[in-house]
C-alpha cells in the first residue's frame, strides 16, 4: 500500500466516541489521536473502558455515537475484517489462539487477505496462486524469526508457554502487514524477563514503521516504552500527554495511582 | 492437556461402546446374513409396516403368516422343506419398502413376498420384485395395483373397484344419502379410492360436495372437519386406516358433526378402531371381504388355531393367513422354479377363510364384498355378499 | 367455521403455552435450549396411560404423569446436562437431541408405536351454547392452563424459591456467590418446567392420542412460542403460545391443512431473523 | 520439502489401493452386500458435505437432510416429468441445491449457535412438508417411483449398462473420490484454513481480516452442493424417492455420522458413514433398538469424546509421537491444516 505516511500526522483519530451497555457508559464521548510511528499507551483503572475502546476501533462492536478515522478514512461502520484489511491489527487481552493449529498455521491465518479468499485458484493451483503462497511463506518465516518462534513453528500454538503464546499472537497480527498494531495488555501475567524481552520486541516493531497502540497496567513499561499516553477513567479521557507530563498529572495521580496504590 | 489416566479411561469407555454397537449388530445380522436358504428351508418374506402408525397391521399380518407356516410346517412342510418367515419393516413408506424388499430378495433369497399392506409402498416395491421374478402377493386396495403389468404381482384382498361400488350402492339405495363429503388419505390408496367412488356417483344420483385430504400420520383434522361441517353433508366418506378413522370420527363428534360415516373398504376393520374411537365410531359402515363371526369351517379352524397359539384373531390376521396358504400351495406345486411358481399361483383354486381364492388375469380376486357396521362396539354384517 | 377454528386455536395454543414455559425457564437459568423437552411431554402422557391401565383412579394417574415428567426433566439435568456445564452450548444442544432420540425410542420399545387414547372424563360430552357445540375436555384444557399460569406466577413472585429462580435467571453465578445453591435452583427449574410440559402431554392425550413421536412437533411449537414470546420471558411465552395456536388453526382452516406445521416453522424463522428478542422482548445474550 | 522414499512409497500404495477398490465387486457376490456398500458411499458423500460446515467451519446444521432431499427430488422430478438423463440431472441437482443452500446460508448464518441450529431445523421441516404436500410435483406421501437408471456408457463397442448394484458401484465410488479430492483441496487452501480459524475463534479470525460471514456462506453452499450430488445419485440408484426419507431424523443421522467418525476429518466421515449404515442395516429388524443406540452414542460421544473416533486416534497418536520422537522437525499430521506438501 502506498499511502503518504508523514511523520507526526495522525494515523488514527477518534472523535466523540460513545458506547453504553444497558445504561452503563463504557466509553463516553472520547476523542484522541494516535500519531504516526508513535508508541501510544492507553492506561486507566480496571473497567475504565479500555478493551471496549479496542473493540470499537477494530469494529467488533459498533459505537452509539462518534466515529473512528484511520488514515483519513472513516472506518466506524466497517466490519472487523475490513478494518484489518485496512491495516489495523490487534492482539487480545485473553489470548485467543486457534487450539488446533500449529504456530506456523496460526501465523498463516494472518496472511489470509494476501493468499486466501479465492477458492478456484487454489483448486487449480495457478501460477499466480503458487507465487503468492510462496511469498506468504517467506514472509511468515521472516516474521517467525523476527519474534523468535521459528524453532517451535511446528508445535501447537496453544501448548506453548504463556510468553510464547503472546508472541504467536503478535506474529499473527504482524502477518496481516498492519500500519497500526493494537496490543491489549500484552505483558499481563509475565515475569520481569519476559516483559523486558517483549518490550524490546515492541521497539523493534515500531522501528519498522508500525504504529503501536498499547493498553498496559505495568507503569514502568508504559513510561519507558511509549511516547504518548492517554489516561481514561469511566470511559472518559482524563489526561493526555507524553510520559513526563502524565507521571505528574494531579488528576491521574488522584484517580488512577491513588487507587492503584491502595490496591497494591 | 489430557492426563494419561484420562486417556486410558476414555479408551476403555470407547471400547465398551464399540463392543456394544458391534455386538448388537452381530447378534441381529447372524439371523439374516447366511445367504441362500439352506437345503431344508424355503424362505418367504413379509413386507409390512412393523413400526410407526400402521404397526398394528404389520403385527396382525405377521401373526397370520406365522400361524399358517406353523400349521404347514407341523404337517411336514412343503415337498419336505420347512417354511421360514423373513419379516421386513417397510414403515408404510415407498423408499423403505424398496430397501427392505431388496434385502429380502438379494440377501435372504426369499421365494415369495407377502404384503405390503399400503398401496404406495407396494407399488414402489413391486418394481424390484417383478424383475427379480419373485412372487408378490399384496394387500393393497388401490385399483392401480391391477395396472402394473407385473405378472408376479397378485392381490389377496379385493380391489378398490369392487369395494367402492358395493358400499356406494348401499349408501345410496339403503341410506338414501345424496350429498357426501369425502376425506381421504393423500396416497395412492386414498386418491384412487376416491376417484373410483366419484365415478360410481353418476349412476347413483349422489354427489360429492367436497374432497378433503390428509397425510398419513396426521392427528389433527379440525380444519377439514369444520369445512365439512359448514357444507352440511348427509354422510361423510373416510378413506383411511383405523388410526385416522377413529380420530376423524372422534373429532367430528367433538365439533358437533353428527352424520353417518362410512368407508369404502375394510382397512379400518380392527379391534384397534373400537379401542381408539370408542363411542365415536359407532354406526360406521364399510365394505368388507371377511366377517370374523362367519360360521364357516375355515373360520372355525382358523379361530381355534389362533386361540391355541394365543394370537388375536383379527381381520388382517385371517387375510394374511389365507395369503400364506395360497403362497405355500403355489410353491409346493411350482417346486421352486420362478415361472412354475407363478403359473401355479395364477391358476390356484382353493377355499380359504376369505372365501374361494382365485386370481384373474390382473392377479386380482373377484369375490364380492359384504357390508358391515360397527354396532355396540362389535363388527356386524348388515348386508351379505352377493 | 370462524368460531370453530378460534376454539381449536385456543386449545392448541394452551398446549403450546404450557410447552413454551419449560423452554423459557430452562433458558433462564442455563441459557440453552432443552431440545429434549418434547420427550417430557410424551413421557408424562405415557406414564399416565400406563397408570390408567393399572386401574389407577384417573386424577391420580394424571398426577402420576405430571410427577413422572418432573422426574424425567430432573434426571436429564442430573445425568447429562450437569456434567456438561463447561462444554460449549452447542454440545449441550446435540446431547439434548441425542436424549430425545433415546427417549422416543425407549418409549417405542416399551409401549410400541401404536397410538393409544388416554381417557378423559369429559371427552364424550359437549356443551351447547346457542348454536355452538364445545367439547368439555377442551374447556377443561383451557381452565387448567389458566390455573397453571396463575399458580406459576404466584410461585415465581410470592415464594422464596420462586424469587431464587428469578435471581438465578439474572445471573446464575452471582446467585451462587450469594449462598444459594445454583445446582438446586437448576434442578427445581427443570422439574417445574418439565412438570408443566408433562401436563400438556396428558391434556392432549385424549384428543390427539399418545404415541412415541408425539413430542416432536409439540416441542418444536412450544419452542417457537418461547422464541416468539422472547426467550426467558415467562408471561411472554404464555401469550405467544396462545397466539401461535390461533394463527396455526386459522392457517390450517383457511389456507391448507397440509402446511399446518409449516406455519409455526415459518414464524420461527421469521422471528429468529427479524426480531430475535421476541415479540415481547427480553435481551438475548450476545456473543462478543 | 523433499519427498522421502517413504512418502513416495506410501503414495504409490495409496493409488494402488484406490484402483483396487474399483474392483471390489469381483470379490463381492451378494447383491445385498453390494447394495449396502453403495449406500455407504452415498452417505459418505453426505457426511463429507456436512463435515465441511460442521467439522471445518464449526456451524451446526440439522437441515442437511433437506438438502439431500432437494437433490433427490430435483433429479426425480426432472427424470420423471421431463425425461432428462442422469448426466443432465446431476449437475442441475447440484446447482439448484447449492442455490438453495446459498439462500438458507445467507439468511441463517447471521444467527449464532443454537439459533442457527433451530433455523436449519425449521428450514428442514418446511422442505419436508413441501415434499409431503406439493402432491402435483412431488407425489406427496407416495413419492416418485420409476426414476430411470443412468444411460449406458458406450466406449467403442464396449457398453457399460447400469442394471445391477455392482454396476452403480464404480460410479458412486468415483463420486466419493471426487468428493474427497474436493474436500482436501478446500481444507488445504487458504480458504479452508480461514474456515478452521472461524471454527476455533470467530473473533480472532475476523480480526485477522477474514470475512467471516462470506466465508461461512460459501462453505455452507459447497456443503449443500455435496448433499445435492448425493441426492441425485440416491434418486437414480434407488429409483424411488419419498418424503419420509428426508425428515429431521435423516439430518440427525448425517450429523451422527460426522460426530462419531470425528468432526473435521475425511477419514472420520468415511468411518462414521460406514459404521452407521452397516449397523442400521444390521439392526433393521429392531429399528427402535437401533435408534436407541444412535441416541445413546450421540450423548456419550458429545459428553466424553466430542471429536469422535478420529479424535481418539489422534489423541493416542499424539501421545505416542511425544514419547518416541523428540526431534523438532516432525510435523504433527493433521487433516486439513498441514501446510507443507
Amino acid at each position: 500500500m502506498s499511502i503518504d505516511l508523514h511523520n507526526d500526522s495522525a494515523i488514527l483519530t477518534i472523535q466523540n466516541l460513545s458506547k453504553s451497555f444497558g445504561g452503563v457508559k463504557a466509553v463516553n464521548n472520547l476523542s484522541f489521536s494516535v500519531l504516526q510511528n508513535n508508541i501510544h499507551a492507553i492506561i486507566g483503572p480496571n473497567g475504565a473502558g479500555k478493551s471496549t475502546l479496542f473493540n470499537l476501533i477494530t469494529g467488533v462492536i459498533k459505537p452509539d455515537m462518534g466515529n473512528v478515522q484511520f488514515l483519513h478514512q472513516d472506518i466506524t461502520s466497517l466490519r472487523p475484517d475490513k478494518i484489518a484489511q485496512h491495516g489495523v491489527s490487534r492482539t487480545f487481552q485473553n489470548i485467543r489462539l486457534f487450539p488446533d493449529m500449529t504456530v506456523f498455521e496460526t501465523v498463516l491465518i494472518g496472511t489470509y487477505q494476501f493468499t486466501g479468499g479465492n477458492l478456484l485458484p487454489a483448486f487449480f493451483r495457478t501460477k499466480t496462486f503458487r507465487n503468492k503462497e510462496s511469498e506468504a511463506k517467506e514472509r511468515i518465516e521472516e516474521t517467525l524469526k523476527f519474534v523468535g518462534l521459528w524453532d517451535v513453528r511446528n508445535e501447537y500454538a496453544a501448548q506453548l508457554s504463556y510468553g510464547n503464546q503472546r508472541r504467536v499472537e503478535i506474529a499473527r497480527a504482524l502477518a496481516t502487514n498492519p500500519h497500526l498494531l493494537l496490543l491489549d495488555e500484552p505483558t499481563a501475567g509475565m515475569n520481569q524477563k519476559e516483559t523486558q524481552e517483549l518490550m524490546s520486541l515492541f521497539s523493534e516493531v515500531n522501528q519498522q514503521g508500525i504504529t503501536i497502540l498499547i493498553i498496559a497496567h505495568d507503569m514502568h513499561l508504559v513510561y519507558s516504552l511509549s511516547n504518548q499516553i492517554t489516561v481514561i477513567n469511566f470511559g472518559e479521557k482524563l489526561a493526555e500527554g507524553p510520559p513526563e507530563v502524565i507521571q505528574n498529572h494531579p488528576a491521574v495521580l488522584e484517580a488512577y495511582m491513588g487507587r492503584a496504590e491502595t490496591h497494591a | 492437556m489430557h492426563s494419561k489416566k484420562l486417556v486410558v479411561k476414555k479408551m476403555v469407555m470407547f471400547l465398551v461402546l464399540a463392543f456394544l454397537l458391534v455386538g448388537c449388530s452381530a447378534k441381529n445380522s447372524s439371523t439374516g446374513s447366511s445367504n441362500s436358504a439352506s437345503g431344508d428351508t424355503l424362505r418367504v418374506g413379509l413386507q409390512a409396516p412393523m413400526t410407526g402408525d400402521n404397526a398394528q397391521y404389520g403385527q396382525d399380518m405377521k401373526n397370520g403368516v406365522e400361524l399358517a407356516f406353523k400349521k404347514i410346517n407341523s404337517e411336514g412342510g412343503i415337498n419336505g422343506k420347512k417354511l421360514e418367515l423373513i419379516v421386513g419393516d417397510d414403515k408404510a413408506t415407498p423408499s423403505e419398502a424398496v430397501a427392505v424388499v431388496n434385502k429380502m430378495i438379494n440377501n435372504d433369497r426369499v421365494k415369495a413376498i407377502i404384503g405390503g399392506y399400503n398401496s404406495s409402498p407396494t407399488l414402489a416395491s413391486q418394481e424390484v420384485s417383478g424383475p427379480a421374478k419373485v412372487l408378490h402377493l399384496n394387500m393393497g386396495a388401490s385399483p392401480d395395483l391391477s395396472k402394473t403389468k407385473n405378472p408376479y404381482l397378485f392381490r389377496v384382498i379385493l380391489t378398490g373397484s369392487v369395494y367402492v361400488p358395493a358400499v356406494m350402492n348401499y349408501m345410496a339405495k339403503e341410506k338414501n344419502v345424496k350429498k357426501i363429503a369425502a376425506i381421504f388419505e393423500n396416497t395412492d390408496y386414498g386418491i384412487t379410492m376416491y376417484d373410483a367412488a366419484k365415478q360410481s356417483t353418476k349412476d347413483l344420483g349422489v354427489d360429492f360436495i367436497t374432497a378433503e385430504k390428509y397425510n398419513p400420520g396426521d392427528k389433527n383434522f379440525s380444519a377439514q372437519l369444520s369445512k365439512i361441517k359448514t357444507l352440511k353433508p348427509d354422510a361423510v366418506m373416510v378413506v383411511g386406516l383405523y388410526n385416522e378413522v377413529a380420530l376423524i370420527e372422534q373429532q367430528a363428534k367433538q365439533a358437533g358433526l353428527n352424520v353417518q360415516f362410512f368407508s369404502p373398504d375394510d382397512s379400518m376393520y380392527s379391534e384397534q378402531l373400537i379401542k381408539l374411537g370408542g363411542d365415536a365410531v359407532e354406526n360406521h359402515i364399510f365394505a368388507s371381504m371377511i366377517d370374523l363371526n362367519a360360521n364357516t369351517p375355515q373360520m372355525k379352524e382358523f379361530k381355534a388355531l389362533a386361540e391355541k397359539n394365543n394370537v388375536p384373531a383379527q381381520a388382517n390376521t385371517a387375510i394374511a393367513f389365507d395369503a400364506a396358504m395360497a403362497i405355500a400351495k403355489a410353491l409346493e406345486k411350482g417346486g421352486g422354479n420362478a415361472d412354475k411358481d407363478r403359473d401355479a399361483l395364477a391358476n390356484i383354486d382353493i377355499s380359504g377363510i376369505t372365501g374361494p381364492i382365485k386370481f384373474d388375469k390382473n392377479g386380482d380376486r373377484s369375490n364380492t364384498p359384504m357390508i358391515m357396521q360397527v354396532q355396540n362396539g362389535t363388527f356386524k354384517v348388515i348386508k351379505d355378499s352377493e | 367455521m370462524f368460531v370453530d377454528q378460534l376454539i381449536n386455536g385456543i386449545v392448541l395454543g394452551s398446549i403450546y403455552a404450557l410447552m413454551a414455559i419449560g423452554y423459557t425457564m430452562v433458558w433462564n437459568v442455563l441459557r440453552f435450549i432443552n431440545f429434549a423437552h418434547g420427550e417430557v411431554y410424551m413421557g408424562g402422557a405415557f406414564v399416565s396411560l400406563y397408570l390408567l391401565l393399572l386401574d389407577t383412579p384417573i386424577w391420580l394417574a394424571y398426577l402420576g404423569g405430571v410427577c413422572a415428567g418432573a422426574f424425567l426433566g430432573y434426571l436429564m439435568e442430573k445425568v447429562v446436562y450437569m456434567r456438561m456445564r463447561k462444554a460449549p452450548k452447542l454440545n449441550l444442544l446435540i446431547a439434548a437431541i441425542g436424549i430425545s432420540i433415546v427417549l422416543q425410542n425407549v418409549a417405542q420399545y416399551i409401549w410400541g408405536a401404536t397410538p393409544e387414547r388416554l381417557n378423559s372424563p369429559f371427552l364424550s360430552k359437549n356443551f351447547t351454547i346457542a348454536d355452538m357445540e364445545i367439547n368439555q375436555h377442551y374447556v377443561f384444557i383451557i381452565i387448567l392452563t389458566i390455573l397453571v399460569m396463575i399458580v406459576l406466577e404466584l410461585f415465581m413472585n410470592r415464594t422464596l424459591m420462586g424469587k431464587a429462580v428469578q435471581a438465578a435467571s439474572q445471573d446464575i453465578n452471582a446467585t451462587q456467590l450469594m449462598g444459594i445453591n445454583a445446582n438446586k435452583i437448576i434442578s427445581i427449574t427443570f422439574a417445574i418446567g418439565s412438570a408443566v410440559g408433562a401436563l400438556a402431554g396428558i391434556l392432549v392425550g385424549p384428543v390427539f392420542l399418545v404415541y412415541p413421536t408425539m413430542g416432536v412437533f409439540a416441542g418444536l411449537k412450544g419452542f417457537t412460542a418461547s422464541v416468539m414470546g422472547g426467550m426467558g420471558n415467562i408471561p411472554g411465552a404464555m401469550i405467544a403460545g396462545l397466539l401461535l395456536g390461533i394463527i396455526e388453526s386459522f392457517a390450517a382452516g383457511f389456507i391448507s391443512s397440509g402446511y399446518r406445521d409449516a406455519v409455526a416453522m415459518v414464524i420461527l424463522l421469521f422471528i429468529l431473523l427479524v426480531r430475535p428478542q421476541g415479540i415481547f422482548g427480553k435481551i438475548i445474550q450476545q456473543k462478543v | 520439502m523433499i519427498q522421502t522414499n517413504k512418502t513416495v512409497y506410501r503414495k504409490f500404495l495409496l493409488i494402488l489401493g484406490v484402483i483396487a477398490l474399483f474392483f471390489l465387486p469381483l470379490a463381492v457376490t451378494n447383491p445385498y452386500v453390494m447394495y449396502v456398500i453403495n449406500l455407504i458411499l452415498i452417505y459418505t458423500l453426505l457426511a463429507l458435505g456436512l463435515d465441511l460446515i460442521v467439522g471445518y467451519t464449526g456451524q451446526v446444521s440439522v437441515g442437511h437432510g433437506a438438502f439431500f432431499g432437494i437433490g433427490a427430488y430435483v433429479a426425480a422430478i426432472l427424470s420423471k416429468n421431463l425425461g432428462f438423463s442422469f448426466w443432465v440431472n446431476l449437475p442441475l441437482s447440484i446447482i439448484l441445491t447449492a442455490l438453495i443452500g446459498f439462500i438458507i446460508g445467507f439468511i441463517g448464518l447471521k444467527l449464532i449457535e443454537e439459533y442457527l441450529v433451530m433455523a436449519t431445523l425449521a428450514f428442514g421441516t418446511i422442505i419436508w412438508l413441501v415434499f409431503l404436500n406439493w402432491t402435483d410435483l412431488t407425489g406427496g406421501p407416495m413419492g416418485i417411483a420409476g426414476i430411470t437408471p443412468p444411460p449406458p456408457i458406450k466406449i467403442g463397442t464396449f457398453e457399460f449398462v447400469f442394471f445391477q448394484y455392482q454396476d452403480y458401484y464404480p460410479l458412486l465410488l468415483l463420486f466419493v473420490f471426487l468428493g474427497i479430492l474436493v474436500t482436501r483441496l478446500i481444507i488445504r487452501s487458504g480458504f479452508g484454513r480461514a474456515c478452521t480459524a472461524i471454527r476455533d475463534d470467530e473473533l480472532a479470525a475476523q480480526s485477522m481480516g477474514i470475512p467471516v460471514f462470506k466465508t461461512k456462506v460459501i462453505m455452507f453452499t459447497i456443503s449443500a452442493a455435496f448433499c445435492g450430488a448425493a441426492g441425485a445419485l440416491y434418486a437414480h440408484f434407488l429409483r424411488v424417492v419419498s418424503p419420509e426419507t428426508f425428515t429431521f431424523s435423516m439430518s440427525v443421522t448425517i450429523l451422527t455420522m460426522v460426530m462419531i467418525g470425528g468432526q473435521g476429518s475425511i477419514a472420520g466421515a468415511v468411518i462414521g458413514a460406514s459404521i452407521l449404515t452397516v449397523s442400521s442395516e444390521a439392526l433393521r429388524e429392531t429399528p427402535e433398538l437401533r435408534m436407541i443406540i444412535y441416541g445413546f452414542l450421540i450423548v456419550v460421544m458429545i459428553m466424553f469424546f466430542p471429536k469422535g473416533i478420529m479424535g481418539l486416534f489422534q489423541l493416542v497418536k499424539r501421545r505416542l509421537q511425544k514419547r518416541t520422537i523428540q526431534t523438532p522437525e516432525t510435523t504433527p499430521e493433521k487433516e486439513g491444516l498441514s501446510y507443507e506438501h
